[in-house]
């Protein structure tokens, strides 16, 4: 076991893959010699070579695009969006034919690729710099939307990602690449539409992915002072869905918040919710409640932007309502 | 920061010259396109065929003389692309079949006829969103280049593509990385009902090229022979490792943009005008019969088998089974 | 009263805005000298002339933006899609430019724009032109998301639009273009905001809008020849969502199908059931169910695209399994 | 279908040459910029501004200039725009409250470095998404031309910027419907860490108006009266109605790409070079003092002037108010 921050989970399952997989490549905007926007990449120019590990213009539409192609034809990019705001210009790229080639081809053409990069707000980086993409991209059969809280699932999942047939979206966080966790030496795989519980409980259970997973940890230490057992579902994959893990915590509990970064209308959270209200309709004490962002773009002033974001406070006020400790 | 020269290809493909066998083929090849999508509009008008039906008829030349300076290359085409499909060697029967919407059909009757796809004839496609798959082409050439497969890409696409980001994008990239692709703008005057001087301040797409220092061309695409030159020189000078290509081919569809446009935009006379010096089946066979001394039975011949094989690809299609729903959710995740 | 097609009530509602407001335009592709892919414009070009009717070459991105720039500066640009799947080559313009701009230059800048055309799927098109998007839209605030089912409902509507200071994204149908309804003579609006009852009833609501108003018509008739009273309530407007009518119609019902063309994850209709569980949670008598799409690209083939879209049969098995009649 | 000529620029703008007191002014308004931007750095430092901060240290010239060409017309600017901003004539005081996120700020503290506007100013922002704001430009073009305003739009962007879709639909567009607009790329050799030849072939973004037939020129940006007489030349083709222009002005910027960028990937000596022979603030000093006879007292008295004005700017900014969180959703919507 080692404790690496999470930026060298992700590299080092990139690193991995790309010495088990000659046709693994990387592909984006200052991944080589700049060693990546962020970091993730550092190092991985002088072990692979300018031919995989490839930086690029400005041409999120262009590259993505080049990476489905390649992947057609059995190569395994891995293009890294520097954030996943920049993905947008690649929209269609991504929804209009990553998603849909497989199938429109009458399963001729399979679409192993990852695109990769830091999603959400990171700070006072304003409203075009800050979108939270998961509903944008799970909304679409024949992606897959993947994501994590930890070093140790980074890594497992990034790599089970790299192998996948399907295109895979794999959401990262600025926020949390330094945040440092234990990744055993030996290789493992996480498999990709598996939740875990981050902390079991009893009375509620907080839903959540990605680096809002810390804000529920914080939730649930407090809520922990005040005599309340919070259990706490990552769902790491968006979709698909573990639906057999979210429905038997709620089983439990019995009580739900589902704590979601980005705009609420129509969001992953609105999905969990509803799924959930279908399939355990006589098992819930109360409404299950969504801690979103305010439904505002992000505001730049610090002040505001705390405001707009969750946090443990909302979630435990929350918690407490659906618990009726509070209204 | 001085302008670098723009490369120039080749004056000769080095292709051999065909002779009257190899030119009957082609013919030949270009009737099976004519007739499969005659029969096509048919059955369009008797609601076997849904959705949209874009013709190629007019075009055929083109793709034609393409695929015979390219047997072993990746395509990679727009939502006209039947006789694209049909000219790399995709089989009638599974074309039509697609076309009715049936299991046997190329894409198992998910597709339909702006998705065809084949993966053994290295046909890559059939996309619907004008200029979309531009990029991809990229993707398959960055493949070529890293296995050194000795291959090039074709992409195809319209004068109305030239408009969009996602082919300038893709031109960028493919003269930064010095890809194998060959750009091909089939220039056939109109996006949907927009002629291309009120869509375009220029009106030779190849120009674009330009404006990334790119190795161009235009040619006239109605001489199967001359595109066969022309495209087999641009596929030497990508396969050959100088970099992309982009070609603008003028040609002209004989129909609407797709089924149910009755293209009334266009000025009186133009239609008739290049149906009659400009039809690519016409000149090709005055060409047969005058230079090649091929006679009229060979050619009667020629239509007879492909009215055959036509046919069949409708009778085919039409006793096909329709896709089993028990399938539907087989082709959303590949395992 | 006239009895027109919707396309006309469409068109009427821009003669009217254009001879009101020198500043509003049409621009799009086909829209002028084809008179429009769908004929919605036909004859606005002999009436208003090129510099207000503008034909365009494809390029979404392009022209979308030139839209929000010319808003920017007062004009009130109507921008057609051919169809809104074509809108995802601009998609970072509306998302990140149009509903933004207002909030990240302080109210400065108004972006007084429609983005309108056929949304969802005609027949037969396939995966790439068969996308639902208002999910992706009504996602990010800024934005206002307005639909209709009738004649009458698409010209109010559209002229609240033009005259809305906040961008709108209008959803209209391929496949309703030509049908009829009455139309006043004299000029109305309908305000953005408010959901309309298409029919009342009392054991169960329906909620739905756009053309899925009319499968949800022949489920009221089939459920009324089977002795259930469903109410028929249609939203009109995504964004904001009438939250009042929603919610005192399942107030009054205590039973609900929400009915959503398009891909179901993250779907408007995840939204509506989330804010009525959340809020009608003690009213609801059974869970609510959604009737989507299949969760698949769409499939070519007639029978596959029979078996993905909703269907009056579907919507009435829902009901009548919110009621209890069936399992 | 043959190649229309590439219109060409007016050899003169038409405006009267400066004097010492115009180029003075000129010059006062780049060390502005200069000092606003160098106590930003601090604040940045200092954690009092948050978020990304793009510096415009070394290109002042371009942004000066141009405004002195074009003071009625509407501007356009992507994220690093504090420089175009204050030569457009938009407070300090607001442009560093904007910084600081408070209340008093040209955006209310809602939009921070990348998103500053100002109504008044005809200045439309400040833009985060690269080449996002490209084609809103012609949108202002479009309403000059409707309204026959007389003015033009100058929409700046970066090297980096001239391979986005979106910039390549906008040229299009504005040659199409020749609208007023100059484009301008700022062309400072990086997009971040890759410098211009590992982004592009070409390297001369002004080329790219040859794949749409605009017109078109390159120039150096270090002398502020030059920038102001190409731009004017420009400004003066695009407002009489001959279409638009794409402008390549060659720059460097001293700092890195933002205040987390130590900007290592840059050759030994280029900075040192450029500060030495194509510092614009210095060039301009000199050319006052040698060319016009200013004296050094003159100089001094408009750097302590400056002082006085971004300290105050410091000032205002450090004591106005955050944004009140009871206006959290007062801009989503336009009432
Ligand atoms: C992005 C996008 N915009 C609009 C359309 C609708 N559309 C389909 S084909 C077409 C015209 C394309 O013309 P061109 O590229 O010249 O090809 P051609 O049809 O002439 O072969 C249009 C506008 C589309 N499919 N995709
Ligand atoms: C579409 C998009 N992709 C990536 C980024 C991240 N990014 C911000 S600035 C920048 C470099 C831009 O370089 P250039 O256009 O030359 O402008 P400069 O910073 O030199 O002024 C990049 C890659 C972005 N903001 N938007
Ligand atoms: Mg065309
Ligand atoms: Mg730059």
């Amino acid at each position: 076991m080692a404790l690496i921050p999470i930026r060298e989970a992700l590299r080092a399952a990139m690193r991995e893959e790309m010495q088990r997989d000659p046709s693994v490549f990387l592909m984006g905007e200052e991944v080589a010699q700049y060693d990546g926007a962020y970091k993730v990449s550092q190092g991985m120019l002088a072990e692979f070579g300018p031919d995989r590990i490839v930086d690029t213009p400005i041409s999120e539409c262009g590259f993505a695009g080049l990476g489905i192609g390649a992947a057609m034809v059995g190569m395994r990019p891995i293009i890294e969006f520097m954030t996943w705001n920049f993905s947008l210009v690649a929209y269609d790229q991504i929804v209009n034919s990553a998603a849909k080639i497989y199938q429109m081809s009458g399963g001729q053409y399979k679409v192993p690729i990852v695109f990769r990069g830091p999603n959400g707000a990171a700070e006072n980086l304003a409203s075009q710099h800050s979108t939270s993409v998961e509903s944008l991209y799970a909304h679409f059969p024949g992606l897959k939307v993947v994501t994590y809280a930890t070093a140790y699932d980074a890594k497992g999942l990034l790599k089970s990602a790299i192998r996948d047939d399907s295109p895979v979206c794999f959401l990262e966080s600025e926020m949390t690449y330094g945040m440092k966790g234990e990744v055993p030496d030996e290789e493992y795989l996480i498999p990709i539409g598996k939740a875990d519980i981050k902390a079991e409980g009893s009375d509620v259970t907080l839903v959540t992915w990605g680096k809002q997973v810390f804000t529920c940890q914080a939730a649930v230490e407090t809520l922990k002072s005040q005599g309340v057992s919070a259990e706490l579902l990552d769902l790491r994959t968006i979709r698909p869905l573990d639906r057999e893990a979210l429905f038997n915590s709620v089983a439990k509990t019995g009580r739900c918040v589902v704590v979601q970064e980005g705009y609420p209308f129509s969001g992953v959270g609105a999905e969990i919710v509803a799924q959930l209200q279908e399939h355990c309709f006589d098992l819930l004490d109360a409404p299950v409640l969504r801690i979103t962002n305010r439904d505002v773009p992000q505001p730049y002033a610090t002040n505001l932007e705390k405001l707009v974001m969750p946090s443990a406070e909302r979630v435990v006020t929350a918690a407490r309502r659906v618990l009726g400790l509070e209204r | 920061m001085s302008e670098l020269p723009t490369p120039s290809l080749p004056q000769e493909s080095g292709l051999p010259p065909l002779d009257a066998e190899g030119l009957l083929k082609l013919y030949r090849e270009m009737v099976l396109i004519r007739r499969v999508e005659e029969l096509a509009a048919k059955a369009y008008t008797m609601r076997k065929i849904l959705g949209f039906c874009h013709l190629y008829i007019g075009q055929e030349s083109v793709a034609v003389g393409a695929a015979s300076a390219t047997p072993d290359d990746y395509w990679i085409a727009a939502y006209r692309e039947h006789g694209h499909a049909l000219a790399k060697g995709v089989s009638a029967n599974a074309v039509m079949a697609e076309l009715f919407g049936k299991a046997t059909g190329t894409s198992l009757g998910l597709g339909g006829s702006m998705h065809i796809f084949d993966k053994d004839a290295k046909f890559m496609g059939g996309y619907g969103i004008v200029g979309g798959h531009v990029p991809l082409a990229n993707g398959v050439g960055w493949a070529i280049k890293q296995r050194n497969e000795g291959r090039v890409c074709l992409c195809y696409f319209g004068d109305g593509a030239a408009h969009q980001g996602a082919f300038f994008e893709a031109l960028c990239l493919a003269q930064l990385w010095k890809l194998p692709v060959v750009f091909i703008c089939e220039n056939n005057f109109y996006a949907m009902g927009t002629s291309i001087d009120r869509q375009s301040h220029l009106t030779d797409m190849s120009l674009r090229a330009n404006g990334v220092g790119m190795a161009r061309e235009q040619l006239r695409g109605f001489d199967v022979e001359h595109v066969r030159e022309r495209v087999g020189a641009a596929a030497k000078f990508a396969r050959e490792g100088n970099g992309p290509v982009m070609l603008e081919i003028i040609t002209y569809r004989h129909r609407g943009h797709s089924m149910s446009d009755p293209a009334k935009y266009r000025p009186k006379g133009e239609l008739e005008e290049y149906k009659l010096n400009s039809e690519p089946l016409a000149l090709t066979k005055r060409r047969l019969e005058q230079d090649f001394g091929v006679s009229a039975e060979r050619i009667a011949a020629v239509h007879q088998e492909v009215e055959a094989v036509a046919e069949e690809a409708w009778n085919f299609a039409e006793s096909s089974p329709d896709p089993d729903p028990a399938t539907l959710y087989d082709h959303v995740y590949a395992e």
